[in-house]
């Protein structure tokens, strides 16, 4: 992104970028084996990518000074990859991964199911309930575009959660507001929590709601790493008047076989074993994208 | 520029909102004002600063929304509109993205209570209750038109959100002269003292009560007409002192459901505080849905207007006085 | 349309109901001229035709048994043009045109600002706050393909209306539910109530933004009584899989040149002098479609 | 089929509900089951009556109006999802949609109190004062997951709507042996009776009420447990004679904000009726955003675990009892 006056740190080439998203995939399965609740593994798989490349590539943000005005701003919508957040901006310097493991989801920890600003300052906003990240972001870029700033606003959402109105109201609002600075990323894993989107809420044609309500639209393999760094720096200026939304074709679970694509993988944890299963699953999966993954059987249950 | 006026004289409050947001706009440049597209009275800030007003059509979430948005970067924002509408479609919004992160975001409105005529759908009469159920909410409701402005210029030093309730707001008494009484969010006033029971009230009724205790007077009682228009935090001290003061004779008038507002507000105080009442009666809206009439006739037909009022102030200072029989069957 | 057991009764010609339309605006005048409170003028004129040709030509509905399971519903999703509805009604036979002028707005009238089914039966639902009806005419409609009733449910909203995120809600549903039974009119005046649309509120590519949500789209004039009887005529069969959308270009006011895509008339009343005046207006206007007013001067101030 | 079940027992109540609607879909053909997308438990009905089955994806706005479009046409809709959704952002279409016409629509959902360690977001914590606000609206808390179905059964015959709260639903120790108490939507249940306090309390606190009584009887002192899981309408009834036949002493415990839900019900009780009070002790949720923890720790945390609800008993009977230094500072 072409931002105005912080630096974007450290340029990574494509595939380093793919080994930070690996390492960050090899951290969330560590955890979600040592910690006892349930973690949010489907989707937070299925943004690791996209988490990667902006925490290394696309935002610029600085670990070491986390209020600086000039920083891009970046809104987790589907707050529940919270933990892979956590993780990505962990490595990117912003927290240490080995409290985001030791306390997460514990009493009075910074580190819980959804993102908390008010207790864990380097995140931009609280959020969980879906439909919420939108206009708060529609907000920021205001703010942005008002003080004359150049940074971006970036937000990802599920595409599960473009179900919510209040995310079509922001819709509206963006491009009403002519907010060339506001970029969304979603996550169109074709996945809900319980159901296969076109099972049951029919999300088609995707990309043409988008257009329709006058955003730019860029369409890309949301783990082909080559395709996310393009369409990063392919991002209109923000002086623009035309926000822009990269719609992220993507597997739930991805990386992992036998959660890919798998509604009982939602949300769950893993043992030892699983783990073992998991990571060795993870290795055998490295340099796929959303295209070498089957389509769904959509006639699996969900637990 | 404020608004100069008289005392007893007619005043849009609306007209004040418009134009002490286009005052404050001035000195606070980090104040923005937002609205789902009701934004008539806002058309001075708009013309002054259009590039912090934001309206967003029919979105009453996004305006929330958006407002948090703004506050998060450092902003002051405002949301103008229809509380029937803003309390109830945004209330997440308010909830998750506002009180949550304690932003400083302002929620100033119209239609509180069965004013308007507009039926069901466009009366906010259970608003009070449902803004006091957020923790770090700051809820008021404002009668005095002048007061108004004053409410939102006290509120710009909050860091966290307040919600203004006002009644329909074309055409308001001004009920205070000035410097008559020390207005200070979180502070009951006293807007008449009295000593044989003290009346509750906040909003577009406070002119009611004032009515009603003149009357009162007339029968040689003396009531104390308490404009409580904080409603959280709540003055408990007020209300403990009132208690004392007043005989423990309380009646409570709202346009408002009588259950989840003031008199609720109230009634917490009473029980925490252990104080021991002589009475307790509550006017306000009924378990019902009210239909179409104007403002006085909603009022009279359900139970909370001036003939009402007086006669619950009568019971109240009546002996044997627990009038059991007018709590409402079931709630 | 092609309703299963009821009857559409008395049939007209396009003729016949662009005078029943004139009639109906010419009484919405009347009551305008005598309440002495604000009525929703102007968002009445602009839906009198379509109100008019729903209720004398559309919908299959019965005065005399306004609860048959088989009418036709309808639901006025924007509730504010509730006097227009109800004085349509009133000249279908639902309801006595005196008994709405005498009581418009009075305590304990059943005839008030927003339609009220608990107080007034032949109403279908309890509306005025905008974004309500589209979900409820959902619900309606699934009730009669569930039952293998052939009825359609019909609603009318607003084109600011569609800026709520509740009604987006609604019309995913209705794709993903396959309603085929389910009508929405979209009066597509291109005013809220404080603002032109596109001027703070970007509505274009309005058509498209339901073809993206998956619908049938129709336009038409919706001034031109022919125009909006063909539409009719060619709605899909109720049985069918995709809803419809009716986006009918309008003119706030329409009839009365000072009204007309003005501002300061979204609510109003009329003075004796000033009704003398519209009622001049109206007749002067007879015949014209929206087409034939020109666009807005958005220069102008709301008041 | 109903679920049989054995005191003492962990029962999952997500299931009772999943089975429950299943059983009744059965006798009921005009049953419809509601979902935005939080259909896990209601599997067996979605696969017996998947025309009756609607699953609107992450629409909670869409899902209410639904349900309410389907009561409008004769149908009984239940609405089953996650609280703190629904009961905030769908809480206009609550209101005016199903409220308003006073509609069989049944709001059935987890995640009341601060239960799951979802965080902030994902608590329910003011739900049972947002829906107490609504005229026609029933509003229920439930801890035993037997009496979930029950209750659901009970609900068949309303005309007007229902809320019905449960915590996560996922263990829930049945409480009541069958046959044991009447149960009945609009009375309290005394759930072990006593003489010297009257703990009232609802849903995923009763059994540790029960307990906590249990340790005071080893004092000595004699508690009444009464699971007041009717919150609209109130037993004032049963209230007023508690007061009597346990002196005069109320502690009120709750996984709820202490004020605005059962705590602040009693008090409006004990205003409205003139009850002469002891002592009156809140143990709920205070005016925080409680953040994550499990459910057990946030309670200890914040002041209404186990401990602190033997503790408040034991200054209930304490002599000279008011306790006035526990009122929160500003609420
Ligand atoms: C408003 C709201 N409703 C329901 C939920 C519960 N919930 C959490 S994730 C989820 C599914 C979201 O689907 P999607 O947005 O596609 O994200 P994915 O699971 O694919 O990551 C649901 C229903 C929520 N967090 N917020
Ligand atoms: C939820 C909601 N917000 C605000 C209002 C107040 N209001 C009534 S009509 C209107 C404008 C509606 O615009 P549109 O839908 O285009 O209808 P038109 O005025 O053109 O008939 C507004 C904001 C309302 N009735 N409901
Ligand atoms: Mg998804
Ligand atoms: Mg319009």
């Amino acid at each position: 992104m072409t931002g105005a006056t912080l630096d974007i740190g450290e340029r990574h080439s494509v595939g380093e970028l793919t080994d930070l998203a690996y390492e960050l995939r090899r951290k969330l399965l560590e955890l979600c084996g040592t910690y006892e609740g349930a973690v949010h593994i489907g989707g937070d798989l299925s943004v690791a990518d996209i988490l990667t490349v902006l925490f290394h590539h696309g935002l610029r943000v600085d670990p070491d000074d986390i209020a600086n005005p000039a920083r891009d701003r970046f809104v987790l919508s589907k707050g529940h990859a919270a933990v892979c957040m956590y993780i990505a901006m962990a490595m990117r310097g912003f927290f240490s991964y080995d409290e985001i493991v030791d306390t997460y989801g514990q009493l009075d920890s910074a580190y819980g199911m959804h993102p908390c600003k008010v207790q864990l300052p380097g995140v931009e906003a609280s959020t969980g309930s879906l439909g919420h990240g939108l206009p708060l972001a529609v907000g920021m870029a205001l703010s942005a575009r008002h003080r004359g700033e150049k940074h971006r606003v970036v937000t990802l959402l599920g595409d599960g959660e473009t179900g919510e109105g209040s995310v079509w109201e922001a819709v509206m609002a963006g491009r009403s507001q002519k907010l060339g600075n506001l970029v969304a990323f979603v996550d169109r894993n074709r996945q809900l929590m319980t159901s296969f989107a076109e099972e049951r809420v029919m999300f088609e044609p995707y990309p043409d709601k988008w257009r329709a309500f006058g955003w730019n639209v860029i369409e890309v393999d949301g783990h082909d790493m080559a395709q996310l760094v393009d369409a990063i720096d392919r991002l209109p200026d923000p002086d623009s008047d035309v926000p822009t939304v990269v719609v992220c074709e993507t597997v739930k679970g991805k990386g992992v076989d036998f959660m890919e694509r798998n509604l009982a993988w939602h949300a769950g944890s893993l043992g030892a074993d699983d783990l073992s299963r998991a990571l060795a699953a993870l290795d055998a999966s490295r340099g796929t994208t959303a295209a070498d993954v089957p389509p769904a059987d959509t006639h699996e249950e969900a637990r | 520029m404020p608004v100069t006026f008289t005392f007893g004289e007619m005043l849009s409050a609306r007209s004040v909102i418009g134009s002490t947001l286009a005052e404050l706009g001035e000195t606070h440049e980090n104040l923005w004002v937002l609205t789902p597209d009701i934004g008539a009275t806002l058309v001075e800030f708009r013309d002054k600063y259009p590039d912090r007003f934001v309206d967003v059509g029919l979105a009453e979430q996004a305006c929330v929304g958006i407002a948090a948005g703004l506050a998060y970067d450092g902003n002051i924002p405002v949301v103008s509109g229809m509380l029937p509408f803003l309390s109830m479609r945004a209330l997440e919004q308010v909830r998750t993205d506002v009180c949550y992160p304690d932003l400083p975001v302002k929620i100033i409105g119209t239609h509180g209570g069965l004013v308007g005529n507009g039926g069901s759908t466009h009366y906010a009469v259970e608003d009070l209750s449902l803004m006091c159920s957020l923790t770090n909410m700051t809820v008021t409701s404002i009668g005095d038109p002048v007061m108004v402005g004053e409410i939102i210029r006290q509120s710009m030093h909050m860091t966290g959100p307040i919600y203004i309730r006002l009644a329909v707001g074309k055409k308001d008494k001004v009920l205070y002269e000035e410097g008559q009484h020390e207005i200070r969010i979180g502070k009951g006033i006293v807007a008449r003292d009295g000593s044989d029971v003290t009346l509750f009230t906040h909003g577009t009724t406070v002119a009611q009560a004032l009515e009603a205790a003149e009357q009162l007077a007339q029968d040689g009682v003396s009531v104390r007409v308490v404009d409580m228009f904080t409603l959280k935090p709540i003055d408990a001290e007020l209300i403990e002192r009132c208690a004392a003061e007043t005989g423990g004779r309380f009646v409570v008038l709202e346009d408002h459901l009588s259950y989840g507002g003031l008199a609720t507000r109230v009634a917490d105080v009473v029980a925490d505080r252990g104080i021991r009442l002589e009475s307790f009666e509550r006017l306000g809206i009924p378990q019902v849905y009210a239909g179409f009439g104007e403002d006085e006739q909603l009022r009279d037909k359900h139970g909370y207007g001036l003939s009402a009022t007086v006669a619950a102030l009568r019971r109240a200072v009546a002996p044997a006085t627990r009038a059991a029989a007018d709590e409402p069957a079931a709630v």
